[in-house]
């Protein structure tokens, strides 16, 4: 039984993890219609300058988070006017294949400069742990930490989207922009805030995470990016609420596999199950099983 | 029947083509590194087109191909390395194999639209991988080593040019307008008559067959294949081949995987900024050309046509 | 003779009843239209019959077979075909292949043939482009034939998708509203258009439209839905004067 | 006034306007009639900066407008009602409108406008809740003016305001255009329906092929021959 | 095709020899890679500035082949193609140097691995024959395997053990096989064995798993990028038995992800202590550090140990043929590195011992004892 309730939070921190990059990214989606394949990069990126925050400037975690966050928000809109903007008049798979190129970029510039070996993340935030319930179980301070930041930031994005006047622009814009262009809104700058925000939150996410883990390459982002991706799809891609879910689901499927069976079966059972899940719900789990109106 | 023109220089061509690298290879003009370089070409060649006739031609966006040619790859080179078969039945088995993954995991899956059917596809190429690594018979995640190198420049070279020439003719057939028409718009092409599953379930299997054709040359020409060789990123590689040519142009596959293979051979050099500077020229051709080199059309010699060729 | 006939239809969309309880038949040769107000749930009627979208309940029955829940390939290929209300045409192919794959269901070569390039395909090929051609020219598109769909205006697309139709050799076809977007001029020449085909093909034709000047000209027989439910058919003349018709529908001084 | 002068524009080199000029003054209603790919919609997407013309000037109250933003044209009250209605089918009849006033600040005002759309398509207030995309043609339709209504327009730009609308709902159509330049908004009106848009023009511009061939006052076209046979069916 | 250099008669001494670098220097084990580059790179500075191997002036031909196998093989054929160099060094990963095996065979070209440990790279496993051309610098991984299992068992007194292996490299699979043998052959008993993926971060689960089947020790045959994240998430979940590892732990990241608490319990086998007295060493370590800034590995040290016999090699040849050199590189002996007194054996193996390190309260590495197998 302990070692379950261990595995459950094992599963539900890493899921945290998987959420939060998710959360960013079917935002993106969600607006634009572009799976954003630099995501990974731009939470990695994140993570740099989180690190670099800490250890040249010597400030505290929470300083670093939010300049962490600052960066990757002007980085995504710099990505965005550069690589995207030119091809919104364009077919779906060109942008996705810029988005790949982009990706590429990151990853190696930051072996460029950051060099290939793993950087260790300063310890900024406390090292302890909890029992659970007075059984063997227990959860660190840092995995909590994430859990309820990740909670925090997708009802933060929820009222944004769906209250805000901003969000509502942004959902008007995802839909038809030249209709949301004659109600006065201006397209550019709302797809801007669509990716600071997307990006702002990957940056958060790049900063915990190295707390977390406490090593960051420039080569982290790529398999977090998929699985995030992996998330968001599952929860229906575009929805909020389905990227923390998905990437809960994802992330205990992955504990449940490695406690219980094979380690090593693990993404291959997560990618079966996901695509099981598609078969009978072919939208993801939140999405609306909508037939195109004719 | 009439003689089509184009098709004709087009084969001639190739010929000589064949004919001029079979030279420069025998007479070791062409050293082995360059070689290799042009194996590795008619690979992709094979894999860019193949995944564009799923991509480009029926619309479907498919992030798994890499798997196919795994399948390929890895039931031929077991046949041979492992049992000691000959090379062509295990390229068929091996092809084959492809073909019937193709179809049993095509039926349930080409129903997603989408990005939702390029996720599913993506995790299908990494279970097959996943799959790969845990099955200790073929050497598991360190590889299997040891295969032969069976995989000859005439073998490669006629597979090559039989299989874009089959496509070609898949393509330009009243199936391959019904596979055109469900890239268009599902809906009208069903009230049509066309039966979107039959053709995209048989599409696919038919790109996976030549994945795994293109698998089974791989992997007797490079002695060692491992799953890491086919996950994901492999399968961008081919994606960004189809894209850049354009999809759904044949010859723009072609050109494309011809272009980005000696790209990446001349990069060698340039060690670190090698990847640098090629996803700066994936953006810059995307964002200069965002339909790809040739869009959906194919090269033709205009000056063939002149005389009432027989366009096809 | 029937050669369609429904029975009982109902389509639920979550709680709306978009067609519900809707009884319709259309004699062989007729020319039948279907007219109501926007949301009547005419379009639905036309995806029910077509197989577009699965009936919640009701039969239809095309050349005696119940055909509800049939896959629209398979209708298609039994002999009904159709254009839409917003013109789906392949827009990225050119006006002759647009026509060619509508032909496809009688096409008898395999795919073995067509890789292998055996001399059934050439010769079917052949046969083919030959009956494509003469369909376009009846419409006046053969000169555009090597046009791609999308770069045609507007009303010459609307007559593509006619064409298209027309080329799966469809014992009744049906069309959504095939004057909407047309002027006065323009729908006229629709009306012409349609008749010459009705006679030429020996067809029977179900159609959509609240052009009431088209409708009134040509229609032998009109049904009325409102809220998805009938509430009026009969000839042109008895619809232009039923009261329930000219409340919901038509207004006053129609 | 809103006044267009001698516009050209061209789509990947297809030349779609060519040299079109026309005035609308303060109050009226002016009627664009044309065939289908005339240029109508063209027109007006150049007016609301959604096209950019290669040549030419569109002034309003002697106001350079080419050098005008989209939003700016929003905020100066010249509103488009597009073609097509392309209302924001996912979001709600009530979401719809508030976009309407997206560049408003002032809240009791609003509010009130809000109040007079509810007023004048009372079918609205009832579906307020409902997502916009379920409602009916002519339902969407009134969403649509309601929406620019929203936004305190005093031109009014609209797209083909009748097409695919029931017979009924036409006549609806063309009595709130009425009724809305009776309360004194300036009108541009594209329409297919020929006959009704000339009925209610005070002038009208018949478009042919990207280039103005007509122009006079309503009834004046409407009687005219060259009108009768090539737009009104003889 | 290349320009053939200017055919040597034999005997002639040519003025220079190339030798080719086919290193990981992008990809997941790029760190190693470039340390054992770096390390070459200040080998043949030396050499060449004291007058070359015997007055042969040695040219690096370096290429990066991104810790692919496929890559590895495809740098292989070019630099013996293409550049016709004389002597392959590295890779430096036993998956990526086994993958140049037929290269080394094709064009009749010596193939050293500075530090692939995998048995087979050097011995066919199915014929049992020593392949001609292919050399390492290191030892074995049945060598390091028995010295960890002799370690556990015997100077710590442990009974049971779990494995918790790389499955994507050679070398984890194959010392996971050697430990399993010797630590069974002291009478311990091995609990569990899992498995994970080089991508993974986060170990959590499978180390609960681990952990719940109460082993006294946990072998980890991996590298320090995983090795340190296991460590931490194994302290983290209340293990507080043995860790033990090999020379893939050596390096700085485990110290510094890990609070010295942590790394308490924990050793691993190397094949040198940077902090060994030895005046060589002691040079080696200061010019190493001085030129790259970071105090050399042991990878760096099989590296420049690699570089030293095949300078060797090519003085005794006298020549730029492959397979002079080749037969030279074989009758190594006697040659004192920085790693131990090098002599290859028949299967082309130096016998050598091994150190065994662990951690001070510092979290620092700090040499333990050194280990002469039984
Ligand atoms: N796929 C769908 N999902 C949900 N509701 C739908 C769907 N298709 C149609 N409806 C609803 O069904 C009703 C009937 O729609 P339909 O398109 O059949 O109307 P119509 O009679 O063709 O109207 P119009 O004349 O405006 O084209 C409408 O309320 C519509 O919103
Ligand atoms: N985005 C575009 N790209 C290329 N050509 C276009 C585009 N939009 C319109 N056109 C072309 O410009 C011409 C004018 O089109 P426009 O839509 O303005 O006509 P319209 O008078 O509004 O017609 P309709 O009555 O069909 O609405 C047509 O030939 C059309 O095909
Ligand atoms: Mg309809
Ligand atoms: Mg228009």
């Amino acid at each position: 039984m302990d070692i379950f309730l261990q595995q459950v939070i094992n599963g539900l921190s890493l899921g945290s993890i998987y959420a939060l990059i998710a959360l960013g990214y079917t935002m993106v989606y969600g607006i634009i219609k572009l799976i954003n394949f630099a995501h990974g990069e731009i939470y990695m990126i994140g993570a740099y300058i989180g690190f670099f925050a800490i250890t040249a400037l010597g400030i505290g975690f929470f300083p670093a988070l939010i300049i962490s966050m600052v960066g990757c928000a002007i980085l995504g809109m710099v990505i965005e006017k550069i690589a995207y903007k030119p091809l919104r008049n364009s077919s779906r798979i060109a942008a996705l294949i810029t988005a790949i190129g982009v990706s590429l970029f990151l990853q190696y510039t930051g072996v460029f400069f950051f060099k290939a070996e793993p950087k260790v993340f300063p310890k900024i935030l406390s090292d302890g742990r909890m029992n659970i319930f007075g059984t063997k179980a227990y959860i660190s301070y840092q995995q909590l930490t994430i859990f309820v930041v990740t909670i925090l930031l997708m009802l933060l994005l929820q009222y944004i989207v769906h209250f805000t006047k901003t969000g509502k622009a942004m959902r008007a814009v995802a839909y038809d922009k030249d209709a949301a262009t004659l109600m006065g809104i201006n397209t550019n700058n709302t797809i801007s805030m669509t990716f600071a925000i997307g990006s702002a939150l990957a940056g958060a996410a790049g900063v915990m995470v190295g707390v977390y883990y406490s090593a960051i390459t420039p080569l982290m982002g790529v398999m977090p990016g998929l699985k995030a991706f992996v998330a968001a799809v599952l929860g229906g891609i575009g929805i909020i609420p389905g990227a923390f879910t998905g990437g809960m689901i994802l992330g205990l499927i992955e504990a449940m596999v490695s406690g219980y069976g094979n380690s090593l079966y693990r993404d291959a059972v997560a990618f079966f199950i996901l695509i099981v899940i598609l078969i009978i719900k072919p939208t993801g789990l939140f999405g609306k099983n909508e037939k195109e109106k004719v | 029947m009439k003689i089509n023109r184009q098709l004709v220089f087009n084969l001639s061509l190739a010929f000589i083509l064949f004919f001029l690298i079979h030279f420069l290879m025998s007479a070791k003009i062409i050293s082995q590194y360059y070689q290799l370089n042009i194996y590795l070409l008619f690979i992709n060649i094979i894999m860019a087109t193949s995944l564009n006739l799923v991509n480009g031609f029926l619309g479907q966006l498919h992030l798994g191909h890499a798997g196919f040619m795994a399948i390929g790859a890895y039931t031929s080179a077991a046949m041979t390395t492992n049992m000691d078969l000959p090379f062509l039945p295990s390229i068929l088995v091996g092809s084959i194999a492809a073909f019937v993954v193709g179809v049993l995991v095509g039926y349930p899956i080409l129903r997603l639209g989408g990005d939702y059917l390029a996720i599913a596809t993506l995790g299908f190429g990494e279970i097959v991988r996943i799959m790969i690594v845990n099955t200790e018979y073929v050497g598991g995640a360190r590889g299997l080593s040891g295969i032969p190198r069976y995989t000859n420049w005439p073998i490669l070279f006629l597979i090559t040019v039989a299989i874009i020439l089959l496509i070609r003719n898949y393509i330009n057939s009243s199936h391959g307008r019904a596979v055109l028409s469900i890239r268009e718009d599902e809906i009208a092409a069903e009230t049509m008559g066309i039966n979107l599953t039959k053709y995209k379930v048989m599409t696919f299997a038919i790109a996976a067959f030549f994945a795994g054709t293109a698998g089974a040359l791989y992997a007797h020409y490079f002695f060692i294949i491992t799953p890491a060789t086919f996950n994901f990123l492999k399968s961008v590689d081919y994606l960004v081949m189809a894209v850049l040519g354009g999809l759904g142009s044949i010859t723009g596959s072609i050109f494309a995987a011809t272009g980005l293979t000696i790209i990446s051979a001349l990069l060698q050099d340039f060690g670190a900024v090698r990847m640098i500077a090629y996803s700066v020229v994936l953006v810059a051709i995307m964002l200069f050309r965002p339909s790809g080199l040739m869009g959906t059309k194919e090269m033709k010699f205009s000056f063939l046509d002149k005389k009432g060729g027989n366009k096809e | 003779m029937k050669i369609l006939e429904i029975n009982k239809l109902v389509k639920l969309f979550g709680g709306l009843a978009a067609v519900s309880k809707f009884d319709l038949y259309i004699n062989k040769g007729e020319l039948v239209g279907l007219i109501g107000p926007n949301g009547a749930g005419k379009t639905t009627a036309f995806n029910l019959i077509t197989g577009v979208y699965e009936p919640t309940s009701g039969e239809v029955i095309f050349a005696g077979e119940n055909i509800a829940g049939v896959k629209p390939f398979k209708i298609n290929q039994k002999g009904m075909a159709r254009t839409f209300q917003n013109i789906r045409l392949f827009k990225d192919l050119t006006v002759l292949d647009n026509v060619r794959i509508a032909y496809h269901s009688h096409v008898k070569y395999s795919v073995f043939s067509s890789l292998f390039r055996l001399k059934s395909f050439f010769v079917e090929e052949k046969e083919i482009e030959e009956k494509a051609i003469d369909f376009l020219k009846i419409f006046s598109l053969d000169h555009k034939k090597d046009e791609l769909a999308k770069n045609l205006p507007y009303g010459e697309q609307r007559r593509l998708e006619i064409a298209r139709a027309l080329a799966a050799q469809p014992k009744l076809l049906l069309l959504d509203e095939p004057a909407a977007g047309m002027n006065p001029q323009e729908t006229h020449d629709l009306m012409e258009l349609i008749a010459m085909i009705r006679e030429k093909f020996d067809l029977t034709i179900l159609l959509i439209e609240h052009d009431m000047s088209l409708v009134m000209g040509v229609c032998e027989r009109i049904y009325v839905l409102d809220h998805g439910m009938l509430i009026a058919n009969g000839t042109p003349d008895v619809i232009r004067n039923d009261p329930k018709v000219i409340e919901a529908y038509l207004g006053e001084e129609a | 006034m809103l006044k267009i002068d001698n516009i050209n524009l061209y789509y990947d080199g297809i030349h779609a306007l060519k040299g079109v000029s026309l005035e609308v003054p303060e109050g009226k209603i002016i009627s664009l009639i044309g065939a289908n790919g005339a240029g109508k919609t063209s027109t007006l997407r150049t007016i609301s900066g959604l096209n950019k013309p290669k040549t030419g000037s569109i002034t309003y109250n002697d106001q350079d407008l080419l050098k005008v933003s989209p939003e700016k044209l929003v905020n100066m009250g010249i509103i488009q009602v597009p073609e097509g209605r392309r209302i924001f089918a996912p979001m709600s009849v009530y979401e719809n409108l508030e976009l309407g006033a997206y560049l408003r600040k002032d809240k009791a005002g609003i509010e009130k406008d809000l109040q007079n759309v509810f007023k004048r398509f009372p079918r609205l207030e009832e579906r307020k809740k409902q997502t916009a995309g379920t409602l009916s043609g002519g339902e969407q339709q009134m969403l649509a003016m309601g929406r620019a209504l929203m936004a305190q327009p005093k031109v009014l730009l609209l797209d083909e305001p009748s097409m695919g609308l029931a017979p009924i709902l036409v006549r609806e159509i063309f009595d709130i255009i009425k009724e809305l330049n009776s309360i004194g908004i300036t009108i541009l009106l594209v329409e297919q329906n020929a006959k009704m848009a000339l009925s209610i023009a005070d002038y009208a511009y018949v478009l042919e092929t990207g280039k103005i061939v007509l122009e006079g006052k309503g009834k004046d076209l409407a009687d005219s021959d060259e009108i009768q046979k090539a737009y009104l069916g003889g | 095709g290349g320009d053939k250099a200017p055919a040597e008669k034999p005997g002639e001494k040519p003025a220079s020899v190339k030798v080719g670098l086919n290193a990981e220097l992008s990809g997941n084990v790029a760190q190693y890679g470039i340390a054992v580059a770096n390390a070459i790179e200040l080998a043949f500075e030396e050499i060449n500035a004291a007058g070359g191997a015997d007055g042969i002036k040695l040219e690096v031909v370096k290429y990066d082949n991104r810790s692919e196998n496929a890559e590895s093989l495809n740098i292989a054929t070019r630099l013996a193609s293409q550049d016709e160099v004389a002597v392959i060094v590295g890779p430096v990963t036993s998956s990526n140097a086994i993958a140049t095996i037929p290269v080394s065979e094709q064009f009749e070209i010596p193939v050293v691995t500075p530090t692939g440990t995998a048995l087979d790279i050097t011995v066919d496993p199915k014929t049992g024959e020593t392949r001609p051309f292919m050399f390492r610098t290191c030892f074995i991984d049945p060598f390091q395997g028995q010295v960890a299992a002799q370690y556990a068992a015997e100077n710590l007194g442990l009974k049971t053990a779990s494995v918790y292996v790389d499955n994507n490299s050679d070398y984890s699979k194959g010392l996971e096989a050697s430990f399993k043998e010797a630590f069974e052959g002291f009478g311990g008993e091995i609990v569990s064995v899992e498995g994970f993926v080089i991508e993974d971060r986060d170990f959590r689960s499978t180390l609960t798993k681990i952990i719940g089947a109460n082993p006294e020790a946990i072998f980890i045959p991996a590298y320090e990028e995983q090795v340190s994240l296991i460590i931490s998430q194994a302290r983290e979940l209340g293990y507080t038995g043995a860790l033990l590892g090999t020379d893939g732990w050596d390096g700085t990241k485990v110290s510094e992800v890990n609070t010295p608490e942590a790394l308490q319990n924990a050793f691993f086998t190397n094949h040198y202590s940077p902090e060994s007295t030895d005046p060589k060493v002691i040079d080696f370590v200061k010019n190493y550090t001085e030129k790259f800034g970071s105090t050399p590995t042991a990878l760096a040290a099989l590296g420049y140990d690699a570089a030293y016999v095949i300078a060797d090699a090519i003085a005794k040849a006298g020549s730029a043929d492959p397979v002079a050199i080749k037969d030279a590189i074989a009758a190594t002996s006697g040659l004192v590195g920085v790693t131990g007194t090098i002599t290859l054996d028949a299967q082309h193996n130096p016998i050598k011992s091994a150190v065994m390190l662990g951690y001070n309260e510092e979290g620092k590495q700090t040499y333990v004892e050194t280990i002469n197998p039984k």
